[in-house]
């Protein structure tokens, strides 16, 4: 099993879900995050004060799937998500060792 | 202040006089006739300086928090903008030659240019319009309503267009459509003005027409003119917070005592009337709108409760001092339902984007209420209208005057013409100037970022 | 609006007469008292007006702001509905036969149905409660206390009553207690009223056995029937937002004085003198929970100020116009310091969970109300009770009447009763028709979404 | 309320004995004449009690919101109850001897304590202060300035300053500060009182020196005395909620008619003159901050609108009453653009940390305010100072009196060098009981926390 | 070590924490996520729009704990955060590389 | 690569963030989170009812880095988030097994 994480656009969230959801992928977590990276950020300005804000909003996706499924997991997450400007975000993998659904204790990819 | 302090001071000396003469003399009695007036006036003033208040408050915060409570969370600001800078550009133009081009004496569709820069407004009664309070009064209470109007459309293009060009368009409306038509309903010499022999006598109590009927019309030619938001009705838009809404509308609740018993112009009976009606009719429009919720989706929604309750006060405003509280039940209660159907049937079939439904509550609201005051409309509550022998005029259907629904009707089309045509031309002229609609980049981001620089909340320890 | 335009009419006929005659006649004077009553109704309808739109601001965002920032996120929207629905309710109630049954002629215990539909209820002022005021606006002004009144027992409720239920429960107690209760009171024929000849009469300004001790009991009643919260007291429950409550309360804090000095029912000197206790008393009530807070637990908190500003006025309500400056700030500062004892010690111990202290801060505030009222209540403050000779009578204590204190233990115990006993009733009325809590899964849920089908915010953008 | 219902028996009375006697008796005048006084007394009244409580809500909620919106969210609450706790202490200190030390017969100086306990403040009128109200009325609308005017101060030391010490420090400010100001400006035989012979005759319709000049200036020395918040300005302090601030600012509007136009004291044409210039400065302030925002950095903010029309009506406070509407625009319009410069560039260079800027817009547009209104006062706006021929005196430099603008200066130097020195007292004081400023480690965490031991916003399901 | 990361209902929160420190687990970092899986979301109308609500809010537990604590830690956590019901949630376990404690700059199993 | 993951104190987000542009690393996530361990919460009370919270508010960076940069970027974080008290925090690392860039659907390495 392998945790599948996207960072991306907010706006692109519906768009990506239900693309996932396209290919049966139905289990995600999803977390507000702010990011930080190329895009540049904005400017806010306070009474006078300026504040450079270059942690933008995002959305943090996290899946966790079957090694099997990861490629084309991480296919269709990517077309949903691309806009092709900068900021559209990354997708990180990683191994997971044990996967439990508390309901009944089962484990394994038939938990997920 | 002046004819306060003579009176007082007149009072005075003739109580003073009073002991050395055995009876009440002319002068004491003018002196007494003078306090009396003083004292009326303090009274009136009084009500309406509290109205003028109530008023301001319905825009800022009333409007503003029910407005931006119905957007999102990026536009929150920038929603509440829309509301407070007309606050501020229409008092300066006010000043500077609005109220002149309302209620200055000049045709029969807009003022005259007398009253510029508020030249000869006063401490003095001005007798055409309120005979006990200063003319100042009269002028910033009538101010307040210019105010809201234009803010009112704001509801049509939030979260989609560009600050200055909110600016410029809502001050051109002023003039182009407010001015106008506020002189024609209760201008001096206004085509529809029914107490001052308008050949068309529209009863516009408190802005049905001239408030709701223009400003809803006109979001709804503004929200076609722009289109929809980008996303609509694919990306959810969620109100961001029902809480600053609810807050928003019972101000407006409460603000709206101002806006419709002040339009009696006096702490009168009348004043009293109109207060029950509107409160009666915000109650009502509140109960149909829950039930109409309840019987199509099964849940009465807080967002509906207030949305009813406004609808109820839009509805009754222009009919609030002419109908007796019975009625202002049914109007509202009737506003509830039609305006709960234009809201979330109607919009959803003709699928434009009036983001705060300015027209399906204010526009569809003011043209019902426009109608509905010519039916219930009656002498025993408002008698200032009579006839030569001085008895009081039948007023509307219940009174057995039925003719006076086509006048109401004539109003009414006269306000969506001018609401609908001059919208037209104030957006062309505007877009001559600068580009209405925010970029798809800004929209996305945001009105708070784009355009203000600020952000509404910021929650990060 | 008739006499006063008769009124001004008459005075300006009398002007132009005068001019002929060469002194004072008796159509003179005649015209100069109808003009001066014309403008005493002015001013006092003014202060009625803006003291009615105040109390209306009590509930609407006043009550229902405090109410909902104390509760969870997922309630704050059901629970700001409470407050609305009330609004919009009881006021259709009130039209159809509730100022009839509260303020109609009828027996001791209930009006009759003279004014069913408000039918004769109109521009002349009633004597019998308020002479100088069009008999409309003292009904609108009552009108608002029958509101808030049930509002405030949904504190006891919170966060887990069905909206339906809740609104039957609260209609139902309005016909069985709060009627009853205002008729006895302030009803013409009144059991308790002090003012038209009641066997035991009670000094009740401003709705301290009325309003407060009433829902306070009752809410003890509903808080103990219901039962807890689902988790009370082992899960988190913390208020959500400690500053929608806070600004609840300063609007709670301003309104009163529309609740305590409206109710000279003019814009008297014994207006003034209610709304000075009323501040006084919400002072002190700050300050002696504040400082039973820092003795306590060291900290003084933002809700502990809030509560005892909102104990001080429950409490200063009964005795308002009766007492003096100094015993506002007496009556205030023992409100603070029992009622914190009673909603963070007794409370505790006694193991009800009333969610958000109607009982502890509405009831035992009410019933020390009353009871204070009979101890400092002075004619130096209120002289309208007069002996045969047209002397003032002693009031309270302080006056040397040291039995009136008994009338007020007894308004009060018949105030208990009747809540105790009519909300009983209530409640088994209303669950012969629907349950009245909400299923464990929707309290978890939350009343927001299951209720209402929408969420208070929705801050993701 | 003794004299009202004297004067309405005395009228009744004499009505049914005119239908006797054939002509208006010396009796039936003097009847009328005292129900003309009541009338005129409840109109006047209606206004100033509905001022006191417009005046109330400007501090709570009102500045509240607008302070509280402008910290970081950790502070919230304890932001917010930096004004409630005004609300209540300053309360008790007016019953105590603040009324009278204010406003008692005294020396130039300071009152005496001839009222202390309120001890003869009734219902009766104190003509020295205003003829037509209760003597109570005045005492509490003046009590509203004393709450509101220390509450102001915090804006110099939020974030950072102990909940005990705070209010201390502002009670003793209070005692040598404000009731000095007050007593010179506008107490009987005060040395400034330029309507009771005082020496230094200066115009303060409203307070821009007793509360505005005082409180800023104090509030610079404090902001000096206290130091930095830890981290500013490296660390990020962007205001958490605007949306708070907004709501604030616009209640802030809408009170400030009972500020200003209360001033008057009466519901009468100076009232509507000062309602007039406040509504039009605020208006112009909002619109010249915007506009130097928009020529300085692009864009207009939404704290920027707020900010000037706070600036604007801080600034026309001390002319409110004197000076013609054109005035109001004019000042309001500098206000807004001297208040941004102090703000946004001259506060950075200076480096002090006054975090909500009460030096910069009260303490400024205080000090610009009573300069402006040396050149705009006119008699022709108000003529209440005459000559010993009864004709009203030129008032300010657009009357012809180039040197009232020395005395405006000579009182505003007085007004700094008390607040000045004041402050400094105060802060010593302070000091030798309890340490002023919050450990770091609480500022780290918070006031809310470590004073309150409670949090504003709970928002965790 | 391995982190453990849980997914749970929102109102389970105080229980697992409870019956964590139980067993001598102190150290957690907790997040409020919002979840999509088996179990059904809500509606919600707004004048007549209507949103079909599918993201429930959860709240994410992680821990790093020694690997042998592991079963441990799962079958506790399991245990309390249990209802029976859809949308109880899931535990994943992965390899973690390197714990530093900042304050001290201690590293491995001691850092915990 | 690896994820290196450092939970903070909110207030030293800002300088922490500043220390690692300085060594140039600039794609971060950031994420508002409350942490539970040696630190000891605060009491708060609400009329009466006394809770004592025991989760608060810890900032958590994420960043994904090639392994060769691992320890330089957890010494300069450290340095950077270190007052030497309880409650600073911890860093943990974990493998990386994939990163992808949505944009331009780069991948490892280069995709950071
Ligand atoms: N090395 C990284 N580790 C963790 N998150 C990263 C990393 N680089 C980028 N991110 C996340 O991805 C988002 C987008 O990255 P950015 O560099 O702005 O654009 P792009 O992915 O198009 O190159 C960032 O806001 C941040 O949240
Ligand atoms: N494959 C997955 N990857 C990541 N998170 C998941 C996955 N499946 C479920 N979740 C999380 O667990 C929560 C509960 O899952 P759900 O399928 O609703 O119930 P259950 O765990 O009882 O089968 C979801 O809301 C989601 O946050
Ligand atoms: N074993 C752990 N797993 C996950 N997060 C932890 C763990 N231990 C501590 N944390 C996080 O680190 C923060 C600081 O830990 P704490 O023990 O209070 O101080 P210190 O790191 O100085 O020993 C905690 O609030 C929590 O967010």
């Amino acid at each position: 099993m392998v945790k599948i994480e996207a960072i991306i656009q907010p706006f692109k969230l519906e768009e990506v879900k239900e693309a996932l959801k396209g290919i049966g992928i139905d289990g995600m977590t999803v977390t507000e995050v702010r990011g930080h990276g190329r895009q540049k950020g904005h400017k806010e300005m306070y009474r006078g004060r300026e504040y450079n804000v270059d942690l933008l909003p995002k959305i943090k996706i996290e899946m966790v799937v079957p090694s099997s499924r990861q490629e084309e997991v991480i296919r269709t997450l990517s077309a949903a998500a691309k806009t092709g400007k900068i900021g559209d975000g990354k997708i990180f993998v990683y191994e997971v060792v044990e996967a439990i659904r508390i309901r009944n204790d089962e484990r394994g990819e038939t938990a997920l | 202040m002046s004819y306060r302090i003579v009176a007082l001071l007149a009072l005075c000396a003739s109580t003073l006089l009073s002991q050395q003469t055995p009876s009440g003399t002319e002068a004491e009695l003018n002196a007494l006739r003078a306090a009396v007036k003083a004292s009326q006036s303090a009274g009136d003033n009084a009500w309406m300086l509290m109205s003028s208040a109530l008023v301001l408050l319905m825009t800022g915060p009333g409007l503003a928090l029910f407005y931006s409570g119905l957007v999102r969370k990026k536009n929150v600001l920038g929603t509440m903008m829309q509301s407070f800078v007309m606050m501020a550009v229409i008092t300066l133009v006010w000043f500077v030659c609005g109220y002149s081009l309302a209620f200055g004496e000049g045709s029969r569709f807009l003022g005259g240019l007398q009253y510029l820069f508020l030249n000869g407004v006063g401490a003095e009664p001005n007798a055409d319009y309120a005979g006990t309070i200063p003319h100042q009064t009269f002028m910033v209470y009538q101010l307040m309503f210019a105010i809201i109007t234009p803010a009112l459309i704001a509801g049509a293009f939030a979260e989609r267009v560009r600050f200055g060009a909110m600016i410029l368009f809502c001050t051109l409306w002023t003039f182009i459509v407010y001015f106008p038509a506020a002189h024609m309903v209760w201008g001096k010499g206004g085509l529809l003005n029914a107490f001052q022999n308008g050949p068309i006598p529209v009863f516009d109590f408190a802005g049905g027409t001239v408030v709701h009927i223009t400003s809803g019309f006109s979001a709804l030619v503004c929200a076609i003119y722009l289109g929809k938001r980008k996303g609509y009705p694919v990306e959810p838009m969620k109100p961001h917070s029902l809480v600053l809404s609810f807050i928003g509308a019972c101000l407006l609740w409460v603000g709206w005592f101002g806006f419709n018993a002040g339009s009696a112009l006096a702490a009168s009976g009348l004043a009293t009337s109109a207060f029950v009606t509107t409160h009666f009719a915000s109650a009502a429009g509140a109960v149909s709108w829950m039930l109409a919720e309840r019987f199509r989706t099964g849940k009465a929604s807080a967002l509906g409760a207030i949305s009813g309750s406004v609808a109820g006060l839009a509805t009754v405003t222009q009919g609030a001092g002419f109908v007796a509280p019975y009625a202002g039940v049914v109007i509202g209660f009737i506003a509830g339902i039609v305006c709960f159907y234009m809201v979330t049937v109607a919009k959803n079939k003709l699928g434009y984007d009036d983001s705060l439904d300015a027209f399906g509550v204010h526009g569809v609201g003011g043209l019902m209420g426009c109608t509905l005051t010519g039916i219930f409309a009656t002498r025993t509550v408002n008698d200032a209208l009579k006839n030569a022998a001085g008895e009081p005029l039948a007023l509307g259907w219940v009174d057995g005057n039925t003719t006076q629904i086509l006048n109401q009707l004539a109003g009414a089309g006269i306000g969506i013409a001018l609401a609908v045509v001059g919208t037209l031309v104030c957006l062309k002229l505007t877009e001559l100037v600068t580009p209405i609609r925010m970029e798809v980049r800004e929209e996305t981001e945001g009105m708070d970022l784009t355009l203000h620089g600020e952000e509404g909340y910021n929650f990060e320890a």
